[in-house]
């Protein structure tokens, strides 16, 4: 007889516990079992980003993390980043610079840019696109995306 | 109004809708939750062309957590008629046929049956259990083999039609266009360097990051309300209940967010299955296609085989020019090669001109418009081989393109006189352009250009705005927004009521909330729902100069406004201070617009692009882009240049190393996001932008649309760099590294 | 008279001409006599009393909206052409 | 996805202990080739081992005299983070941070790289090249084989039922040695090697005095191509040299045409990759850089 299993995790701060059905990815635990739904889904096979979440010290697409390997992590996603009910720098940038057409991408985009820049507060536009590239955006062609995480990263160091 | 003295167009306020996209909060197709809800799965055919002879679906009615099984049997039979898929009218039955396959399965990927159940995992699960009996046919998977003597035939009773003529030929081409003007033979005759080349471009998808999504539930008083993303809320619902055999009126759409279209998100796939299933099921059902169903069965742009040939004189005049354009439809027909047509030589002032165009359906997935549809493919060849004169005439590029450009005035092929239009505009600005003049800075180097042309349309638009008591108002519109319409639709009421863009707070609403409105597509959001606001901003003006009126006891003819402020005689009073004065004056006060434009303004676009070209892997590297586009007016420049930017990159890609590569029996091998090579972050410069402003004299604030005009020309414009770095003249899309290698060696040779 | 062009895969109905000039107030009555002369063209065009899906009508070089009813001018061009819609 | 159990054992024994009662178990490291197979229906199992709770696994160990022993689950962006390595392996960072993109390096591991078998496994042939060994246990005890020797055809390994690889030794860079992994893609991130070569050479005196040539993309397995290297032992350093054990990779691969390129194609691309891949290394061991 199959099992659902029982995970006790931390997302955005906040202890959570959910049960889930080993095959099911975290993306579809945040998602349809957390009712998380800023984290999107675009390929389900790790190559577009727009699920990305931190997990512990990583990045990572959550489309090829299970649910039940975020036993004990710490999760963050797209509904973390800002800080109560002020924008986080990079959000802000994202508007201010039109970073966003569909903005099914920007979740992704966001949280993977908030990596780079706590680990790396002056990267370098070759270094941005670098870190990105495991994101697609087909809206805007990438330039004012660009340009908004070199905002921010100007703001954060201001 | 004075167009030098806009108040809010022209500004870049942040958009409406901002915060929720940055947070996570706003709700795309995919996020929509319902108590009860079921989820959907598709049995997709593994056969690009077969037969259906028999499905047995009653092991997987019997799985576990199973709650409905269905397929094209269980669509009502109606006598075939039209339907308007938001691109044009088609037969109910290819409508149908699509959504469900039947009687024959005609790509890989064709639906041919629905189940579902209490999770995703499960309906797959049962879905693997249906049973489908195929005979598997020989399939044809690009025009060239489609029109053979021969070829498998797709449709048995499909026969040619030649301009509202059903000719008796049953075939593969469902279509035949031609436009002819002046005398080919003697313009040909009069040419002194004459240019004849052949292209093949390859199927390319329009890559929106988000999968199609539909949620359905058959309510209990028989209405269908859905939740999905689409580029036409009007058109899911139409298309749904037509091939429910309902009244348009029991069936209600609500249009989620939407990840992304580029003209992918206007046909209907899975809105009437999720439908069926529900009432089926007693509950609602929500469909998510994965990615690979979003390469191998939504609709991608077509394929082509196009010849092109010009000449001209020693002087640069063209003096004749023919092309023969070929494009695959896909399963049904429909391929964008009308378009194409019109499109091909549509930048310059041609007197002898013979276009042929060929709607050819193969066994690949129904095709669908991808910005500018048709366009990109044809502008390749033409601007490839308008290069390849000017420089047998020792010509500057631009120069031999200005010399030629069309102009107000100009006739085009398919007959129609050129209104204003800013092509010559758009070429000056790119000679003026200090990348036109730049240093290449390197070996394997090379600069290329070209530029293109989209008509852009205007269809019906609908919106009310009510006034607030506080000064600001509520605009309530029918457009998706898909890249920032909300924002500028909103500037335009705001220019009008002489208010703030932020003080419009716009909302986009189900059709039971709005009048019909029309696609978001064809670059007409902007244009004809911002006129719709137009409209509907005016009534709320002359309301109000009504209330200011009775205020002031005087005739309403003597109240003036100007930027928000109401004038007669010696009194005045704001926008602001008026608003709060409705309930005195008569009540609230909401404005309508609706609106079924003419004069659209087609768009001209150019670019400029360096290149380089490893000599020893083909690779390319685009080292530096120009992107030039008359907007007419750029009501919002930042997501004016967000167009012209992510246009220019989609096109890099579909230039570069985008295609479906297609096996012998039909089955696209490269199904995912990691193969289909969509051009990464790192894979591109940034994109320079020059909004050129010839405004449409057809719109009240000039807007031509911008859209779609900037796809068109990128290939040809790489095509033209590599040439000048590579020395190789590449005639097939995409440009790859192989390609670009094998193309060097032959040179060699 | 408005002119009216002929799209060349018609012109095998109107004898190989390429434009004609026939009198009408709309684009209906212009159809109509057009059929007057050229017998057959009317069922080229229209399709159970409306324009053929995908065709478009174009008076002065602009695609009109109103179709049939659209108003022809004296000195006015009319065009048949393909409909465009977009991505 | 169908259905399947978990299991994060704690210990080595204890996860030989689950593959010999679940012989269909699959195990998971990163997840990044084995969730999506999964999901694809490529590959079917009722259990998936998690070996990311047992230490060994995930350990990292560098000394100067024994080398780098990596365990087979730790993530790439460990790798690249790791001090140790970038002085004593500047290669293998290189290898770590272009395996996927970022996202794919939180979770990828080349003990999973290498267990996927893929001809085009980018971290194969440079572990080849730096002459990396495999430590492997099962049932029957704990054995070690030269990475080389441990795919067998695309999607399979030497691993015996039971049996699992627990980490990969590098030996300590030699003096005047450099390496190098060079690959092409058409985009410049986040794609499959349509073509790959990873060399290492020790230089000495201005000739080499050995090196080491294996192919990603070209044959049904990571290629080593032996004869490559050893052409140049004892050769001088130059341009004709280079060219030389270029031409002889080339012809040694033996790739197939698919939609990442055409026969022709790959096999141009070993010699120019290979020629590539061998300057560049020079230059590192040159530099002292390794």
């Amino acid at each position: 007889m199959h099992n659902t299993v029982r995970v006790q995790t931390t997302i955005n701060g906040e202890a959570r516990e959910f049960l889930c059905e080993p095959r099911q990815s975290l993306l579809e635990c945040l998602r349809d079992v957390l009712g998380l739904t800023g984290t999107k889904e675009g390929c389900n096979d790790g190559n577009c980003g727009a699920c990305t979440v931190l997990m512990d010290d990583r990045v990572v697409t959550s489309c090829l993390v299970l649910g039940v390997e975020a036993q004990g992590a710490q999760i963050t996603t797209i509904e973390g980043i800002a800080r109560g009910s002020d924008l986080h720098p990079l959000q802000r940038a994202f508007l201010q610079n039109a970073a966003l057409q569909c903005g099914v991408c920007t979740p992704g985009f966001i949280v993977a840019a908030k990596a780079l820049l706590d680990r790396e507060p002056n990267p370098n536009e070759e270094q941005i696109r670098l870190w990105l590239a495991n994101n697609l955006c087909r809206c805007t062609g990438y330039d004012k995306i660009i340009r908004a995480v070199e905002q921010a990263a100007e703001e954060a160091r201001a | 109004m004075n167009t030098e003295e806009y108040s809010v167009i022209g500004t870049r306020p942040v958009r409406h809708d901002g915060a929720d996209k940055v947070t996570g909060r706003a709700l795309y197709g995919a996020d929509f939750q319902m108590a009860g809800l079921l989820h959907g799965f598709i049995l997709r055919s593994p056969h690009a062309h077969a037969r259906i002879r028999r499905i047995d679906t009653r092991k997987a009615a019997a799985f576990p957590g199973v709650q409905a099984v269905l397929t094209a049997d269980d669509f009502p039979q109606v006598p075939e008629r039209l339907v308007d898929l938001g691109e044009g009218d088609t037969p109910l039955s290819y409508a149908r046929g699509n959504v469900l396959a039947q009687g024959k399965v005609l790509y890989r990927g064709h639906a041919v049956a629905a189940v579902a159940a209490s999770s995703i995992h499960v309906a797959e699960e049962a879905a693997g259990l249906i049973e489908v009996d195929y005979e598997v046919l020989p399939c044809a998977l690009t025009a060239p083999d489609a029109m053979r003597e021969g070829a498998p035939i797709l449709h048995e009773d499909l026969k040619t039609k030649e301009f509202g003529e059903q000719t008796s030929r049953v075939s593969n081409v469902a279509e035949h266009f031609r436009h002819a003007m002046g005398d080919i033979d003697a313009g040909f005759a009069e040419a002194e360097v004459t240019v004849e080349r052949e292209f093949n471009t390859a199927t390319v998808h329009q890559g929106y990051i988000e999968p199609h999504n539909a949620t359905a539930l058959w309510n209990n008083d028989g209405r269908i309300l859905v939740w999905c993303s689409t580029q036409g809320a009007f058109v899911v619902r139409d298309v749904t209940a037509c091939l429910l055999d309902v009244p348009v009126s029991r069936v209600k759409v609500t249009p989620m967010e939407i990840g992304g279209g580029f003209g992918g998100k206007i046909p209907v796939y899975l809105e009437p299955v999720a439908a069926l299933l529900s009432k089926k099921t007693g509950r609602p059902v929500k469909i998510v296609m994965s990615r690979k169903d979003v390469f191998e069965a939504s609709g991608p742009t077509p394929g082509s085989y196009i010849k092109v040939k010009i000449g001209a004189r020693k002087d640069g005049r063209i003096t004749a020019a023919q092309a023969y354009l070929a494009y695959e439809a896909g399963a049904y027909p429909g391929a964008m090669v009308a378009p194409g047509a019109m499109c091909v030589f549509a930048a310059y002032d041609i007197a002898n001109v013979v276009i042929d165009g060929f709607d050819v359906v193969v066994n690949k997935p129904s095709t669908a418009a991808y910005r500018a549809p048709g366009a990109t493919n044809a502008a390749f060849a033409t601007e490839s081989v308008v290069d390849e004169i000017a420089e047998k005439l020792g010509m500057d590029p631009l120069d031999f393109r200005l010399k030629n450009a069309a102009k107000q005035g100009t006739r085009r092929a398919d007959g129609p006189k050129y209104r204003r239009i800013g092509c010559i505009e758009v070429i000056e600005a790119m000679k003026k352009h200090p990348h036109y003049s730049a240093p290449l800075g390197g070996p394997n180097r090379g600069r290329g250009v070209a530029i293109g042309f989209w008509f852009n349309v205007g269809l019906p638009s609908s919106c009310t705005i009510s006034v607030n008591a506080d000064g600001t108002v509520n605009l309530v519109e029918g457009s998706t927004d898909i890249g920032g319409t909300r924002t500028s639709i909103a500037m335009q009421a705001a220019e009008v009521l002489g208010i703030p863009a932020e003080a419009v707070r716009p909302t986009v609403v189900d059709t039971d909330s709005v009048g019909f409105t029309a696609v978001t597509g064809g670059s007409r959001t902007t244009f004809a729902t911002g006129w719709a606001a137009y409209e509907a901003a005016h009534d709320v003006v002359r309301q109000l100069r009504d209330r200011a009126a009775k205020l002031w006891e005087v005739e309403a003819a003597s109240v003036t406004m100007d930027r928000g402020v109401f004038r007669a005689a010696d009194k005045s009073i704001t926008f602001q201070e008026l608003a709060a004065k409705l309930d005195q004056t008569g009540g609230p006060v909401v404005g309508r617009g609706a609106v079924n434009p003419r004069g659209v303004g087609g768009s001209f676009s150019g670019n400029i692009v360096d290149v380089e070209v490893d000599p020893e892997t083909g690779k390319v590297t685009i080292l530096r882009f120009t992107a030039v586009q008359d907007a007419g007016k750029a009501i919002h420049p930042s997501y004016v240049e967000g167009q012209m930017q992510g246009g220019s990159v989609q096109s890099i890609g579909w230039a570069l190393n985008e295609e479906y590569w297609m096996n012998g029996s039909g089955t696209m091998m490269n199904s995912s996001l990691l193969d289909y090579r969509m051009p990464t972050a790192l894979d591109l410069p940034m994109i320079d932008t020059v909004i050129v402003e010839v405004p449409n004299p057809g719109h009240p604030f000039g807007v031509r649309g911008v859209g779609e005009a900037n796809i068109v020309p990128p290939p040809g414009a790489i095509a033209n760099a590599i040439y000048h770095a590579a020395g190789v003249r590449m005639d097939r899309l995409p440009m790859n590294p192989p390609a670009i290698m094998e193309a060097i060696w032959k040179q060699r040779d | 008279m408005p002119t009216v062009y002929i799209p060349t895969l018609l012109q095998t109905v109107t004898g190989g001409k390429s434009s004609v000039q026939v009198d009408g107030a709309t684009v209906r009555q212009v159809i109509d006599n057009l059929e007057k002369f050229y017998p057959g063209i009317r069922e080229r065009l229209l399709d159970q009393g409306k324009l053929r899906p995908n065709i478009s009508v174009a008076v002065d070089g602009e695609v009109t909206p109103m179709g049939l009813l659209e108003a022809v001018g004296p000195q006015s061009e009319v065009h048949f052409v393909a409909a465009i819609k977009g991505g | 996805m169908k259905w399947f159990d978990y299991a994060t054992p704690a210990s080595v024994g204890e996860a030989v202990g689950l593959l010999k009662t679940h012989p269909g178990a699959r195990l998971l490291a990163g997840g990044t080739d084995l969730i999506v197979q999964l999901r694809a229906g490529r590959k079917e199992t009722d259990l998936v081992v998690d070996l990311k709770h047992i230490p060994e696994l995930n350990a990292i160990g560098y000394d100067a005299a024994g080398g780098l022993t990596i365990g087979a689950s730790v993530p790439c962006y460990k790798i690249y983070r790791d001090p140790a390595i970038a002085r004593a392996y500047p290669a293998l960072i290189e290898l770590a941070s272009l395996i996927g993109g970022t996202q794919i390096q939180g979770r990828a591991s080349l003990g999973g790289n290498l267990c996927n078998a893929a001809p085009s496994a980018d971290s194969v042939p440079l572990l080849i090249a730096m002459r990396a060994t495999c430590r492997m246990t099962g049932p029957g005890g704990t054995r070690e084989i030269a990475v080389e020797d441990f795919c067998t055809a695309p999607g399979r390994n030497v691993l015996q039922p039971g049996e699992l690889l627990v980490s990969l030794h590098l030996p300590p860079p030699a003096p005047h040695s450099g390496a190098r992994y060079l690959r092409f893609i058409p985009r410049n991130e986040m794609d499959i090697a349509v073509a790959g070569a990873g060399v290492e050479v020790v230089l000495d005196d201005g000739k080499f005095r050995s090196a080491r040539i294996a192919l990603a993309a070209v044959a049904p397995t990571p290629l080593f191509v032996r004869e490559a290297g050893d052409a140049l032992a004892g050769q001088p350093v130059n341009e004709t040299t280079i060219a030389r054990a270029a031409d002889i990779a080339r012809a040694g691969a033996k790739p197939i045409t698919d939609m990442r390129g055409t026969a022709d194609y790959r096999r141009h691309l070993c010699g120019v990759l290979t020629r590539r891949a061998l300057e560049a290394a020079v230059q590192r061991a040159r530099e002292g850089k390794r």
